[in-house]
């Protein structure tokens, strides 16, 4: 399942509620991402992040599915926040449940990738030194480019 | 004419998000927008993300009133 | 920090704890181990885990601490229950904080293979076809041998 | 004579987790616990796991009454 958010993002409530009543799965993996109070060394007030409520969801979903497929995983789930965020606030919550722990670790992994590359969000820091819009990082493109050996066949 | 959307960094800089533009290709729209010196320097750079009726397109397409182009520069999600 | 626990483990709560007032902290991955119905297609109806309580959470210390010297993570959080731990219930939660999600993956992803075939903790599985215990398949020394070139100096 | 203490299925195996044993040294105790039929055949297995007063040890080694030695087949904790 995927949601655009725009409240607050509760990781323990969300963990809490995606291990609930499981009898088929070993491991659960979560990567939560929180805002920093200072990014490449400049200081951050607030974080906003500017989406397309609907296509921004069509998209979560469409790389929710490829997580689903490429991996042996029971259940994949991903909150992304958006609007105005403070400090220390979660933006991003991501976890995926499956019998055994190295599908968990690999399928959260890809998918934060490809949240990070492929994800209709876009995001600004607002500090003392102004705005700044921020694009992703060479490390990130790096990070997804690992899973691109081509997929299993279907 | 079509119904054009920026998102992020665009549309801080433009100071809008949805307007009608007159124009009958994506390229023509962009050529529209480029007009708006603070849009035309971002519209202009690598990566530009285009979608065309909510499905991301590359190249140049014809478009027409019912259609909406959204304009909107690289994503940083997560 | 680690912990030996003897009654149940709450992932939301320990996770909510951890990400609380963090503003240095841009990931935290977080890793559940929940006993399942059925292990490797024998039924089971409760597991037990042996311990030494002050042996088990020294080594678990230590394997903390080769985690925090190998990765740029923030911070480390290692909970593990024993005795009696029924279907659908937590074992083993891990969490670590970085700045970077690459760290906060890889250091996890290292700690729970660390756990799986070095933490002194002995698993029983009970079920109607009787009792079993476990050692670690050969997959969890493989996914262990993963992490075997040299560490950085420090 | 060394205090001794069993974990996992060899606990389970022998009925007892914590004893006095004879014998002054590491090898000396596994013998002697070998004398218990339940026991001889897990003790024997390759991966057992001897800990002489808290600190994991490889080969034989020298035991006094004041000394605690641990014998556990290989664990499986997570």
């Amino acid at each position: 399942m995927v949601r655009l958010e725009a409240g607050p993002v509760d990781p323990g409530a969300l963990l809490e509620a995606f291990c609930r009543d499981r009898t088929d799965v070993g491991a659960v993996v979560s990567f939560t991402g929180l805002c920093r109070a200072a990014s490449e060394g400049l200081p951050v007030t607030t974080l906003t992040l500017d989406a397309w409520p609907g296509f921004t969801e069509a998209v979560m979903t469409e790389l929710e599915a490829s997580t689903r497929a490429r991996f042996d995983v029971v259940d994949v789930l991903a909150v992304h926040r958006w609007g105005e965020v403070g400090v220390g606030q979660p933006i991003v919550f991501v976890a995926v449940a499956a019998a055994h722990r190295r599908a968990a670790f690999e399928a959260a992994d890809f998918l934060m990738d490809q949240l990070k590359t492929r994800a209709p969000l876009w995001k600004r820091e607002d500090g003392p030194n102004g705005r700044r819009w921020i694009e992703p990082r060479p490390s990130d493109h790096a990070d997804a480019a690992r899973w691109t050996e081509p997929e299993p066949a279907e | 004419m079509a119904r054009v959307l920026l998102f992020g960094a665009l549309a801080d800089a433009a100071g809008w998000r949805d307007r009608d533009i007159e124009g009958d290709t994506i390229e023509a729209l962009r050529l529209s927008l480029s007009g708006d010196e603070r849009l035309a320097e971002r519209l202009a750079r690598p990566g530009l993300m285009t979608v065309l009726n909510q499905v991301v397109v590359r190249g140049d397409h014809p478009v027409g009133k019912d259609d909406e182009v959204a304009f909107a520069p690289p994503v940083s999600g997560g």
